[in-house]
Order: structure tokens, then C-alpha cells, then sequence
């Protein structure tokens, strides 16, 4: 872990410890969340081979999907990418692979991974086609499915409010899984609107204490802009 | 005169009971937050991390951090709170939802559901779908009776992948209101002006009617 | 669950739901967040053979250890009861029937729960006498231990403010156990020093969402002063 | 002239590094969080829920709702945050903790530590301490270096239940500090004043000792 007073840094510094082939988790449910700054220097800096951890792709010209277009990406674990026609494209082609898992399902496996646990037993999905592709327990007379805890090299994550230590504070429908991620990542680099002074955020208000935060990035209003252009439904 | 679809909305939004805790799917079952007025004091969960979600009202501006799991940007209810994608589920699977919409490809006459993929043309992933459908207390289908080409979408057994198995408890299409019983589909209500026999000729599966306790809608 | 409209309710109500033998869920690391207005209330009525949840069995004299002290508990699922010598020596007479586990697994015991899983695979505790109780399994070539859910009849959960729909806010370290019992249990009863209208609580201040609770109530500062007086460290 | 408990104290404090997460065990760890400056930038960790915390100053009013998980009322530095039971967890066993000290019954030559329990006569239940020793990045043991019946403490051994295996990296006693390599105990410092000889017979583990090399505190 970064020392606490060595947590603020610039967006270039903070972006370019990761390298190619890194698996990456990406917050964000669609556009709200998406720490769309952090995306594009991973964009200009040119990381290559990745694995990406989203809930979606984002929609075309926006967000990951401008990583999953420039080729960037080898494989994308996801729960659903239907409001992205050329991630859908790339993934029949077979130039993008997909793991698919149900929403509720890979948030828990991004938490278990959070929680330092190896996985989760759960009845999910039994008596459907993803049921066969999970190893299955007997526990109480009852069939149960094996979830692995899914961990990652770095997590991206965007927050509203921050303090220099890595305190983030989440507005809105813009949490989702940020703060999973940011718990689960081997290294998790967050971008904030705002970033204060220790002690100037409220105990309770805080959403992800700092001691999961290894980089912090002030970004501007702008830089989300673009998701919000796009934002299409 | 009211269109199918806002015929089948009207006739949802009386399985609603005021103070419950509502999911409402993708495409139509959406449409039905129009008709859930705040009086009923219910709230909307949205799973991507909302509850008590509301349209915005003409004119109100978006805020872009609020938006429902359909990615419309969305207003909120007094009571409503925001929260992770990890409270989102477990909230849906300790079942603390009471009741959820959701469009369907095709029902049968177990509950079976299937609404998420088509092998080999459609299956951009299952989203929240399966563990709503799975685990909500009362699972409320929304559908047209027959797909565009007229084929009946409720069926003996399904052929798609499914949802989830054994989870839908009621059905409402254009044509009738059916509720999945230990003894197959039962028709509630038949749509103004549709004959039994036209009812199940558009129909798979096998169909429960008792004429002298049918309503209309 | 209770129609969002109907949760608000005295305390005398709220508690006479809990019938004998019932398992019961109890907040609070100490005195902090011990709902002691909702004991105290249970004292009062009288159930009996009850299985409570608590990650400590409080002081002599306060809390849950009044319920224990009356012979009204026969199981006690906990963590540390160093700071109590009458739950210590009620376990020693065997008249009281305790359950230990690490604070973290018993945390997690009940997240689990609170996310609808059977159970959590965990290396915690490998390697010592608790592993031996555990059943174990291989996965990936490691050995884990099945740490199954803790699942509840009944929590009681102290929060510093409430809405009438039950969405709850934690004040300091008073939120310990609380957010996860108010999920883990069928039946959740809250008490809270405020009980607001809803739409007074921004929404990211909320820490527990109405769905999970059942009856709220409105207690006085007054009725947790036993635990601030008695408390000795 | 300081105390034993003083000497292992300031010795400890060194053991932090600026900016780190810290965890202090009840009894004499608890107390190193007066050795620690604001400026340090320290923060400590609670394991029932706050990151941050400090001891109240002379005067201080106490809150009721902040404690430490030893039970005393605490105040808090700037950037500390409050969280429930599974997060301050889940900090632990994700190894955001930098540094844990704890207190010792026995410690033993492959770093296993025994702190909870003594069958038949003392077991309150472990707490949270198997998380942190088996979890915490470094665990640093402070404890007198003989029980008071002169026994000593830092074994071959441990006879007790383990709180956890091999999790222990330092020992700091009042006599010596003493680190846990793959080889034994090599003792990095000797208590002012007090001979090889003496120490080794204080002591049940086999030392690893280099004059040459060996500080005093």
C-alpha cells in the first residue's frame, strides 16, 4: 500500500503503474460511476492485453468501449452489454472475449474478493444453463454453487468526494460498484471532483475508507462529460 | 381507446399494493413507474443501486448521476435511498422486493421464464434478470400474447434458455391475465371482447378456464 | 415484510412480536449502538429460551446481560464475553449454552445472510483448534473451511436517526453489527433517537435502506444512558 | 528512568513508519497510541469500526457513541472514517492494515503466537485477534519477556491454543527484540544492561545471537 501522504498524484503518475496484461476492474453502471479520466489516460498511455471487470461496456465512443474499439482488450467479464452493438460485434468475432455472469452474482464475487475470501456458496442460477458450469456442493441436504471470489490487479474506480488520504465519498446511482472494487483490486486508483483535506469529510459520510485507496486524482467536472453527451436512453 | 400495451399497464398496476417495494424490468414494465402515483406511498427499487425511483416529470432537468437500471436518468420519492450494487442484490435475494415486472420471450405452464437470450442471435448477458426472478416474493409478467409473427409466447415448456425455473406467479398479456397454479395456468381475466376459443388458439399451453368466474379487462 | 407505511410503532408493539425460543440478533460492539431501549423492553415482557447474537454480552448490569442474568437466554452466539464475569460464569455453571467465534467470521457469518448465501469459503482460523469444528473442502489446490450463514428470527439494531419507512443512520462507532443483523434477520426491529418523515434523509447518508427493516421506533436519549453510566473501561 | 512497559513502548514506536495503518492490541499496545504524533500521520485502526482514532487529551469530553474495541472512549485524527464490522474486517483479512501489535501468554520460535486462551481456566473468546494475527502484514508481539511467576514466555513451543500459526514477524520484551527468521529467533537488540547469558536463560526458544551486531534499547 502508498503511504497515506503519498496518495495524491497526477492522473498521468497514478495511470501509468499499470502495465500490459494488467486485469483492471472498472466501477460504473452505465455511464454513472464510470471513471471515464482514468479510462482515457489508459487510452493515450497505450496499455495493451487486458482484462477488463465491468458491469457493462459502456455505449459506443464512450468509456471502455473506446478501449474494447482501439483493440486494447483481450477479455471483458461482464453482466450484460447490450447497449453496446460493437462490443456485441467485437465478441462474435471473437477478437473480445466475454464471461457473462448475472449482475447480482459478479458484485458478490467482486465483494468476496473484497472481503478476502476465496468465494461464496449460493442457489442462484441453479436449474439454468450457468449451472452447469460452476462446481456444486451438497450442504443441509440442499445443492449449492461454488462461487470463486474474483479479484484483480487494479481497480478504477470514480468517487464525488475525496480527501488526500483516499477517503471517497459516492453521489447517487454513480456508487454501484465502485466501492466493491475498490475493496477487491490489488492497487485501486480513484478520480474525484473534489479532493480535500484529511478530517474535512464527515465520519459517516465516508462510503470507502482510505485504507483501500492506493492512488487519488482530481479530475474535472469536463472530464465526464463525455457519458454525459453520449448518454443515450 | 387505450392501446394493448396501456391496457396491460393499467391492468399491472392494480397488483401493486401501497407501501410495497416494486422492481420494474426493461421496455414495458418500466412504463408502469407512470402509473404508480406517490399517494401509494410505494417504492421503486432499481438495481443498479436505487430505491425509490420515479420519472422525471417534464421539464425537470436530468441529474446524471441518477439514472434506473434502463439508463433513463430518473427523479427520486421522499424515502428513496441510493446504495451499492452489492445492498442492491441482497436486498433482491432476501427478498425485501415484493413484487417485480419483467417482459418475457416465452412462459410456460411451470412458471418457467425465459426473457434473456437466444442462442446464437441475442445474448448480450443476463444483467439482473435471473436473481429478480429467482428470488422477488411475486414475479408479474408483462408480454404480448404472441410474438410479431403471431407464434404464442405462452407455452407448455420453454425452448429458450431459461431465466430462471418455477419463478413467474402471474401473467398479463393483451389477450388474458393467467396465474401459474400447481395445476397449470389459470385465466383470471380474458381481454374486452376476446372469445375463450380465440384465447386458446393463440395460446401453447394448456389453459385453466372456469367461465363463470372470468373478468375482463 | 410490513407496508412501508405501517413500520412506525410504539415499543411495546414492535417487541411483542418476538415470541418464546425465538433467535434474535442483538447490535452493538459494547455499549455503542446496543439497542438498549429494545432489551430493556424484552426484559420486561418476559420471553424466554432465547438464542441471542451479539458480539459481546455487554457489562453486569446493562444490555443483553440483563436478559442473561434473568435466565432468559439458553444460547449466546458471540465473540468475546471477556468483559462480563456473570455471562462467564452462567457459561462456566452451564446454565448458559455459548457458541465463540472470531469477530470477523461472526461479522461475516451474518453478512452472508444478509446477501441470501448459503455460506463463505474462508482460510481464516487454518491451522488452529477452531479449524478442527469446520467442514473443509479443496479448491484450486487449497484447503478452505465452510463457514456457513447466521440467519435470524429477529435482530434489534440501534441507529442515531430513522425515517418513518425505516431507511436508518449509524452515528460513530455505534454501527458495528447493525447493518448486517438488520439484513440478516426476518424480522427487523430498529430504534432510533429520530424518527423523521421521508425525504429528510439525503440519500447518501443513509447507511441501512427501509427495505430491511420492519418496525421502527422512537426511543430517548434518556434510554441509553444505562450503558454510558455503567460503562467502566 | 522509564518502566519496562515504557521501554517497549518507545521501542515499539519506532516499528511505525509515517503515513502507515495501524492496528493496536488491549492492554500495552493500546497504550503505543500515545507515542504516536498527529504528525506522523498514523492512522490507528479499531477493529469495531474506525480508522483514525486517537486517545482522548486531558479534559476531552468523552462521545459516547466513539469507543476502541478495548472499550475506552476515544476521539478521532483528521481523516479517520467509521464503518460497520465487515469492512474493518474485510480491512484486515485484504492486508490494509500495515502493522498490528499485540499483546503475547506465549510466543514461540516459528512465529506461532498464543494470546487467548488457557483451557480450564481463561477463554472470554477470541475477538478479533486471529484475523489480525493471521492477516496483518506485520505482527510485532509486546510483552514482558517472563510471566510473573518468572516462566518464561517466548518458547520452543507453544503448549496453548494458537491464536494463529506462524504469524508473528517481531518480538519486542522487556529484555530483547527479537525477530522471526527461518532460521529461529535471532535477537536484533538486548535490554540495556543485561548479559547474553542472562537473557538466554530467560528464555525457553533457542536464540540466534551476534554480538557484533546486537543494539540495546
Amino acid at each position: 500500500m502508498t503511504l497515506l501522504n503519498n496518495k495524491f498524484q497526477a492522473v498521468e503518475e497514478a495511470v501509468a503503474r499499470i502495465p500490459d496484461g494488467a486485469s483492471i476492474m472498472v466501477g460504473g453502471f452505465g455511464s454513472p460511476g464510470t471513471p471515464f479520466a482514468l479510462i482515457d489516460e489508459l487510452l493515450a498511455q497505450g496499455q495493451r492485453g487486458l482484462t477488463l471487470i465491468k458491469n457493462d461496456a459502456n455505449e459506443p465512443g464512450i468509456g471502455i468501449s473506446r478501449l474494447i474499439e482501439a483493440g486494447r482488450v483481450n477479455r471483458l467479464i461482464t453482466s450484460h452489454i447490450g447497449l453496446n452493438r460493437l462490443a456485441i460485434e467485437a465478441m462474435n468475432r471473437e477478437e473480445l472475449s466475454v464471461e457473462m455472469h448475472p449482475q447480482g452474482l459478479l458484485a458478490e464475487k467482486i465483494r468476496s474478493a473484497g472481503a478476502g475470501h476465496y468465494g461464496f456458496l449460493t442457489d442462484i442460477g441453479l436449474g439454468t444453463e450457468i449451472a452447469g458450469k460452476r462446481r456444486e456442493i451438497e450442504c443441509e441436504d440442499r445443492t449449492w454453487a461454488i462461487e470463486p471470489a474474483l479479484y484483480a490487479d487494479f481497480a478504477l474506480v470514480h468517487a464525488e468526494q475525496a480527501d488526500r488520504y483516499g477517503n471517497l465519498i459516492y453521489r447517487g446511482t454513480a456508487s454501484n460498484f465502485n466501492p466493491l472494487m475498490a475493496m477487491a483490486a490489488e492497487h485501486v486508483i480513484a478520480q474525484a471532483y473534489r479532493v480535500a483535506e484529511p478530517g474535512s469529510l464527515a465520519l459517516e459520510s465516508i462510503h470507502t475508507p482510505c485504507a483501500f485507496i492506493s492512488q487519488v486524482v482530481q479530475i474535472t467536472e469536463a472530464t465526464s462529460e463525455q457519458g454525459r453527451r453520449h448518454h443515450a436512453v | 381507446m387505450p392501446s394493448d400495451q396501456e391496457r396491460i399497464l393499467v391492468r399491472a398496476a392494480g397488483e401493486v399494493i401501497p407501501g410495497q417495494i416494486v422492481n420494474l424490468g426493461i421496455g414495458l414494465p418500466t412504463r408502469l413507474s407512470h402509473y404508480l402515483s406517490e399517494e401509494m406511498g410505494v417504492l421503486v427499487h432499481s438495481e443498479n443501486g436505487v430505491l425509490g425511483c420515479r420519472p422525471r416529470t417534464t421539464g425537470e432537468a436530468p441529474d446524471f448521476d441518477m439514472i434506473d437500471s434502463g439508463g433513463a436518468y430518473i427523479a427520486t420519492r421522499p424515502g428513496a435511498s441510493v446504495f451499492d450494487s452489492a445492498m442492491s442484490f441482497a436486498m433482491i435475494r432476501r427478498s425485501r422486493v415484493d413484487i417485480t415486472f419483467m417482459g418475457a420471450f416465452e412462459v410456460d405452464e411451470l412458471g418457467n421464464l425465459a426473457n434473456w437470450k437466444i442462442p446464437g442471435k441475442f445474448s448480450p448477458g443476463i444483467g439482473g434478470a435471473m436473481e429478480l426472478a429467482q428470488k422477488v416474493k411475486k414475479l408479474v409478467i408483462l408480454c404480448s400474447h404472441n410474438d410479431k409473427h403471431g407464434n404464442p409466447k405462452i407455452l407448455s415448456r420453454c425452448r429458450l434458455p431459461l431465466t430462471a425455473p418455477a419463478c413467474v406467479s402471474r401473467i398479463i398479456t393483451d389477450k388474458a391475465v393467467m396465474d401459474v397454479t400447481p395445476e397449470g395456468l389459470a385465466v383470471v381475466d380474458i381481454a374486452e371482447g376476446l372469445g375463450v376459443v380465440e384465447l386458446r388458439a393463440a395460446t401453447e399451453a394448456e389453459l385453466i378456464i372456469d367461465e363463470s368466474q372470468l373478468g375482463r379487462f
